[in-house]
């Protein structure tokens, strides 16, 4: 192996599909042999068949779809404020000075240490999993945009100013779309935080979403279950995550030449 | 050379024994090393499972939830029987069980026993948990939620936490308990492995409970402060909070175990099967308890 | 008359941690530079040609001095001076053509007017054919062309440009050179020219302008006469030669100082 | 306002100071002016005075020992091992071809999810804590570390080569030292992450830690012990990243250099 | 005999995307550089100059021929050739004195023998009292006199620099030409040095290679036989303009044919 040398495409795709086939191996050892008891770890084939099932026979779309919305809802709740505040800290000065050092704190604050909190202050209902993403997501954007839009290129700026721009002009045709692609990538970023934040929020007051179902599937030692709720969380968010990477790819095409 | 037990427990009043055996050494001086896991009821079970529990309080119905999900467990004692301190508390405008059709009503977790009080309740009143829209929430939230929060018409919790509601007659109400359906009884109990290979500690868990009713029979003052203390309670507030409880002694368990238990044990497997929280009734009843210890 | 005045102008940036001492980086600096001039300005790294540049554009303000544009005080910056600098700042979201009209459109130019002025000068500097390339998908030399155009396209009363081939290779260099050299022969702009490289400042400017080593004033200024339009094998003639050799001269003892 | 200018360093102080003046304010109008009952928030000075009692009188520091030691704990186990995996793959594209989509997979699965599961494999002792924290940690560290190494400059691996490196050499004193700041910055960021996960692995089975002592307040509705709980996370989550930023700039200071 | 013989290569990289066709680099080309030889090679960009120079240095493998140094056919990189490359390749975690050690430490000398030798270099490269410093801390010129003292510090059989003073302010650029130039009429080296410079390729050659617009070959080779050693004012003499004016000619047609 040469370092630091790229390996070709059909290897690369070929060693990845390898370990995923050497883990569904190590994992059907594990639990077929009986070296781990069958209630501590369903089989790979069972965990399909009741994914399977959870989706054909026991309305698990709905879930899904109840998780999805809360996360994008809660996301872009967080996005709506914390785009444009970001901005005006970025761009100016002032207004970073007065808020970055309370939201760099905040940042820290754990966002599943509100529920509690939150039950008193806005119920169990979608209000209250909303919110937890959006703490979870609000001050860590924030403090991205804000960074991002300092990092205007100021030869840009400059350049701007020299081309009969006044302060509003640069903003609109300079700092925004500089800063955009940049945004876009952070927005997606904190999207795929969002996602760790899901389930702690849909653990407590839920009706319904995949967190609902797993804490439901716990009486019944489900592992099967549990183990394909985890699976499909995964593949939401990573799914998501492709997506909003397409799209940035689309609507930012220039950012990507070299 | 002191037995290690692990014990797990929640909140629950009616637990307040073994918290009190452990506190004022009656667990020590049977000659056992005792550690307490407030663990909720929804997890206790994967706690056991994985070793680190030994023993448990539980509601008995959850016995049967346990045994037929894989783990296996023997109720060795019975411990209390809710007599009204446990139940559904709804909003003033709800009267009757039949007024909680289509409300959204706060439960813990299948498995758990406000689950199963919900499901038994509405069962009594020739309805299902499918009427209702219910909410998952463990007691303590749940009853949090309820007084403070628009969003629960009716919630499952019991005492310390009934007195949040107590304290607020203007949230709401019961409306039903355990004295009119009952249905929680508590028992205590460890998996088969450690009853074989440690009758003694079983033998000196089982003495302890005991012991600690005499205690609290003997100076009430001083175990109402140690059992409030777990709790953050006064003992003044605890005295509240456990006079609907009435723990079994020794002869209570004797009749429990004698045709009780087996009489609720069908019905509570019937529902439990009914809701989806077993997938079969356990091949035999009679070994989901052992009364060789209570004798 | 002068198109742009310099009078007294200095400039002392503020240390702004503490224990950075304050940086002189202009000490008070008279030029005048007439209509349709191309001055070149020459000296070692860090003498304050850009901070001179800078000044005359808006970005910065000077210390003390004032600087006048046509008899008119500069105050911040404008579309009135056209500046090239030696980064790339060509707006990478924009297409060839969208550069170049950046000004127009801030002046709220109607669309069609934009696309003749923009269609004029991107053939001026050789680029048609690329009006809808992105910035990164040129080389370096088209780049600094399209900034050129770009600056043009405003129709500037001056054109301030900072050391804009600095970054270009050799080659390369020396053909921007001929292109700007014969865009100023036709349009008659006036141009302020920074550089480093002297074959450079003598090939373009009708008036050259060395400065000193930090802190900067000007050190001497030289008039270039060689006829135009000057063909790139002007640079190998006598005449040429002795100018250089007489500015290698001047500035070689300013590098010194400036590089220790 | 002028776009993008610094502010100078009082302004900057006094405006950061201003706002958590305002927060301040705020809180105690809400709660004070009983605009919010008493026991949805606890006013800023009933805080400040549980937060003290909790230290002084029911050994809060034990708590919040605990905690740290679970995240630390967690963290370091997840960095012991990510980075040298991280590394290997950065600097052999086969193995990281190997594991790179896995990794890619894992870093969506939530932690918080694993919480059931984790209960029944390794208990509900520290095990499961560091465990909640090693999960939320591995997947991202690793591939972090993964994308540095990859980023190692050629022109420096070219220079070494042509000063008699071997690869071995070249990994030692080129690639290593070059990440060793980003991956340190990296390891940063994680910890930061860390910090995010511990609530929810001391929601089960705990007896001790920052979390348990919330879960309990909860129960008896002491919002102010909530708040302090809350608020002493986010310090500790501060602390923690100011220090581990200060130690950086300490080992790397060539990498602060422009 | 020849230090370097280039026999026959050529190179051609891969188009590594689908729909990407390889390209063509460099056309078979044959060079002897003889012992103590500096030889210049002037060639518009990407004409191959670097892709020559990093065969040479064994860092690419040639599509054919073969290359050797002192009768051997070369095989990766080694440290008997030192390489100086455009971009600043300075270790940026080692200060001046580690970054010339580099080389050495690999090869396991002593700590005190390491530090004879690193001490010659820094004096030779005028760098005495920088020896703490970090490469962050330095200018440009004075990164490219460290990154010389490491490549020379390994006694190289053959120095290869690629553009060493591209990114450099011309000045300075002039400053370094004559270091350079210094070192090798005192050591004897044998030197292989690319640029763009016309001036700079006279100036220090003692033979001028020409290379083609891409794919490149060898268009001429000049031998300069200006007087040793060399003074910068040599570059405003005749017989340095006569030189001059012919590479220039044939530069500019490859660099025209290139930008196009
Ligand atoms: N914004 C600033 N703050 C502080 N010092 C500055 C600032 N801008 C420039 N200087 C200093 O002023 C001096 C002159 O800088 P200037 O950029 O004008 O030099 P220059 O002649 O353009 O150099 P070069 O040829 O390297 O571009 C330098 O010492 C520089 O460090
Ligand atoms: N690794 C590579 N893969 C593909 N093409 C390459 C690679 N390296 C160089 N080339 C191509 O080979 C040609 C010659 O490149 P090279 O860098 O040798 O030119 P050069 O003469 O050094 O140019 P410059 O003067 O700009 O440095 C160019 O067209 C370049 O794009
Ligand atoms: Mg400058
Ligand atoms: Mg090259």
């Amino acid at each position: 192996m040469k370092l630091l040398v790229p390996v070709k495409r059909e290897s690369r795709i070929a060693l990845g599909v390898a370990f995923f086939i050497f883990f569904v191996a190590l994992w059907s050892f594990l639990s077929l042999s009986g070296a781990v008891p069958k209630h501590f770890l369903a089989t790979p084939w069972q965990t399909l068949v009741s994914g399977w099932n959870l989706f054909a026979t026991q309305g698990f779309t709905h879930d899904v779809g109840m998780t999805i919305w809360r996360v994008v809802g809660g996301f872009v709740l967080a996005a709506v404020i914390a785009v444009p505040l970001g901005i005006a800290m970025g761009v100016y000065k002032p207004i970073e000075a007065f808020f970055e050092p309370f939201v760099s704190f905040a940042r820290y604050l754990p966002a599943s240490a509100f529920v509690p909190l939150l039950i008193l202050w806005v119920g169990i209902g979608e209000a209250q999993k909303l919110t937890v993403i959006f703490i979870g997501c609000f001050f860590q954007l924030t403090l991205m945009i804000a960074m991002i839009v300092s990092g205007t290129r100021r030869d840009l700026v400059e350049a701007a100013y020299t081309l009969g721009c006044k302060d509003s002009g640069v903003i609109r045709r300079v700092v925004l779309p500089g800063a955009a692609p940049e945004i876009a990538e952070a927005l997606r970023q904190v999207l795929g935080l969002g996602w760790t934040y899901i389930i702690v929020a849909e653990l407590i007051g839920a009706s319904s979403g995949i967190g609902h179902m797993i804490t439901d599937s716990q009486a019944l030692m489900a592992t099967d279950h549990i183990i394909a709720g985890i699976v499909v969380i995964g593949l939401v968010g990573l799914l998501s995550d492709v997506a909003f990477k397409k799209v940035n790819q689309h609507l930012f095409s220039w950012s990507l030449l070299r | 050379q002191d037995t290690k037990v692990a014990i797990g427990i929640s909140g629950w009043t009616g637990f307040a024994p073994i918290t009190l055996a452990k506190e004022a050494g009656i667990y020590k001086a049977n000659g056992l090393d005792v550690t307490i896991k407030k663990i909720p009821q929804k997890d206790r079970h994967l706690a056991i499972a994985s070793g680190d529990l030994q023993c448990a309080a539980t509601t008995v119905e959850t016995w049967i939830v346990w045994n037929a999900n894989g783990i296996a467990t023997t109720q060795l004692f019975k411990m209390d029987q809710g007599m009204g301190s446990d139940g559904i508390v709804a909003r003033n405008d709800i009267t009757k069980v039949a007024d909680l059709k289509g409300k959204t009503v706060a439960a813990s977790a299948p498995g758990t026993n406000p689950h199963f009080t919900l499901a038994w309740i509405l069962k009594k009143n020739g309805m299902s948990l499918k009427d209702v829209k219910l909410v998952t929430l463990e007691p303590a939230p749940a009853a949090n939620a309820f007084v403070t929060g628009k969003d629960l018409d009716a919630a499952v919790t019991y005492e310390p936490y009934l007195s949040l509601v107590r304290d607020k007659p203007e949230t709401g109400k019961l409306i039903a308990d355990s004295l009119q359906y009952p249905m929680v009884f508590d028992s205590f109990g460890c998996t088969p492995k450690f009853i074989k290979e440690n009758p003694k500690a079983v033998k000196a868990l089982t003495e302890s409970y005991f012991q600690a009713l005499e205690m609290i029979e003997k100076d009430k003052q001083k175990a109402f402060t140690i059992m409030g203390a777990d709790v953050k309670q006064t003992a003044e507030q605890f005295e509240k909070s456990q006079a609907k409880i009435k723990w079994a002694d020794r002869e209570a368990n004797k009749k429990f175990f004698n045709g009780e238990i087996q009489a609720f044990n069908k019905e509570a497997a019937e529902l439990l099967l009914e809701i989806g929280v077993i997938k079969a009734k356990p091949d035999n009843m009679d070994t989901l308890f052992d009364t060789t210890y209570i004798k | 008359m002068s198109r742009l005045s310099i009078r007294g102008v200095s400039k002392t940036f503020p240390g702004h941690k503490r224990n950075v001492p304050p940086t002189q980086a202009l000490l008070p600096i008279d030029l005048e530079v007439g209509d349709n001039d191309f001055i070149t300005v020459l000296g070692p790294s860090g003498c304050g040609k850009s901070t001179l540049l800078r000044l005359v554009a808006g970005l910065e303000t000077p210390t003390a001095g004032e600087i006048q544009l046509d008899g008119t005080n500069i105050v911040g910056a404008g579309a009135d001076r056209g500046v090239v600098f030696q980064s790339y700042t060509l707006f990478p979201w924009l297409n060839v053509r969208q550069n170049i009209c950046f000004g127009l459109r801030e002046k709220g130019m109607k669309l069609s007017e934009q696309r003749e002025i923009s269609d004029r000068f991107i053939a001026q500097v050789g680029l048609r054919g690329f009006e809808d390339h992105f910035p990164k998908q040129l080389s370096g030399g088209m780049q600094q062309r399209v900034a050129i155009a770009r600056a043009l396209a405003n129709d500037p009363k001056i054109l301030l440009l900072d050391e804009p081939f600095g970054a270009l290779d050799n080659q390369t260099r020396v053909l921007m050179q001929e292109l700007l050299l014969g865009i100023w022969e036709q349009a008659q702009k006036t141009v302020m020219f920074i550089t480093h490289d002297i074959d450079e400042a003598i090939f373009m400017a009708s008036r050259v302008v060395v400065f000193s080593a930090r802190p900067g004033r000007i050190k001497t200024e030289l008039a270039v006469d060689l006829p135009h339009p000057r063909h790139y094998t002007v640079k190998t003639t006598p005449e040429f030669m002795a100018l250089k050799a007489r500015l290698t001269e001047e500035i070689r003892v300013e590098a010194i100082a400036a590089d220790h």
